[in-house]
């Protein structure tokens, strides 16, 4: 991986995300590619109405693993720097979950890596999501014993 | 069993639904489990945990781990129910 | 195709593209997912060293082949909005020289329809790039009549 | 030639590397070329344009066309080299 400045790498953090602050960090006068990926707690899932999430995180082996995924994309794709920031807490409707942000020469490897860091956070992250729903019940996702909402929920990973 | 010896003392974390049916954040636990599985199973039958272990991993120490790890005194065990961040 | 809010679209500009601003246009409380592309001046390009892009532009079509590629993604993605800034004239190095932006409920889409869009922008649209080198000399991008660049750069697609 | 009738006026724009060698961004031209295709092989043997027309798309009144349109009085007949957006 030429010219390669190993920006931040990932964090996590219980206040919330500043994108242009991140954004800043990865820039590089042989970038001529930046590609972002923020997760935003949206206002339903699976048919439901969301009021706010709660993120739960172990955060050893969160931290850990976190870097170890954005390694791996520096090492998998020609890209320059790469960044990822999760957010714990509460979060209401609208507030950035998660920022992944990647710089390269080119635009291919930009978006291949950023998308492997996304999947790869979601996928293997010790992370947990309790969604309260507008009647005030709530949930933590994928954690379902009758396994309905993997099989239904587009934007959550169930696999392990 | 891959130790014969008598009981270890253990830290046990919960997250998500595990912290919500154990009613804990964490606990000592101590055990006559010889290996992370084990531990499960009987933590199971205490808290009536509603997830299989085929659907949870298990991280031992900060690290993710085998089912059949062996545990020792002071070992910090975390079962890791389905994730969901971003 | 559900609850689109189809956003500004496409826009040329000579002044320097303020992505935050554009960004704000696209934040909606069922978009989880926002999707960015930046394309920057990069200090080389098929190992010649760059100093300074000039982006030329014939506006009234460009303008109307960016609404048309915008239009193609919020038709063939399920994304709830999409924007693309294309600059024009001199720019140095770092500069920003396109953003595009994709907001969607979830990831797979927003990522597909926006490598969508600066794809064809690349391809489609009536605007040529001027390269001047750090030796004084400068060449128009893709229209060397030799054939040489096309076959080497990366990251300027030369197809038509 | 799909018009038998005389020359027509039209204008025409110059972009990157066809501006340079015409040495001008858009003139009026009155030709007997009937498509666009005729115009840019006349223009070319003017000009010396280095670029092949099979490298080139054309646009008119301000659409990408073929090069077999008919040109009318008063057309924008613009040449398009290879793009570089981006």
């Amino acid at each position: 991986m030429s010219d390669t400045v190993q920006a931040a790498g990932f964090a996590l953090t219980a206040d919330a995300i500043d994108p242009e602050r991140l954004r800043a960090g990865l820039e590089h006068p042989s970038a001529g590619a930046l590609a972002t990926f923020e997760g935003r707690v949206r206002n339903h899932a699976d048919g439901r109405s969301v009021r706010l999430l709660e993120y739960q995180v172990y955060p050893d082996l969160a931290q850990a693993e976190g870097e170890r995924v954005v390694a791996e994309a520096l090492d998998r794709f020609d890209i320059i720097a790469a960044h990822c920031t999760h957010r714990s807490g509460i979060l209401p409707i609208g507030d950035m979950a998660v920022w992944v942000g990647v710089a390269a020469a080119h635009r291919g490897a930009a978006f291949d890596a950023c998308r492997y860091i996304i999947d790869e956070i979601k996928r293997r992250l010790p992370i947990w999501k309790r969604e309260t729903y507008a009647e005030g019940d709530s949930g933590w996702v994928n954690c379902q014993v009758d396994g309905a909402q993997q099989a239904t929920s587009g934007g959550n990973d169930g696999a392990q | 069993m891959t130790e014969p010896a008598g009981p270890r003392e253990v830290r046990v974390s919960y997250f998500a639904l595990l912290r919500d049916e154990a009613g804990c954040d964490e606990e000592r636990v101590v055990t006559a489990s010889a290996t992370a599985g084990e531990l499960y199973a009987e933590l199971s039958d205490r808290y009536r945990f509603s997830l299989p272990p085929e659907r949870l991993r298990v991280a031992v120490n900060a690290g993710f781990a085998d089912w059949e790890t062996a545990l020792a005194d002071g070992d910090l065990v975390v079962f890791i129910p389905p994730v969901a961040g971003g």
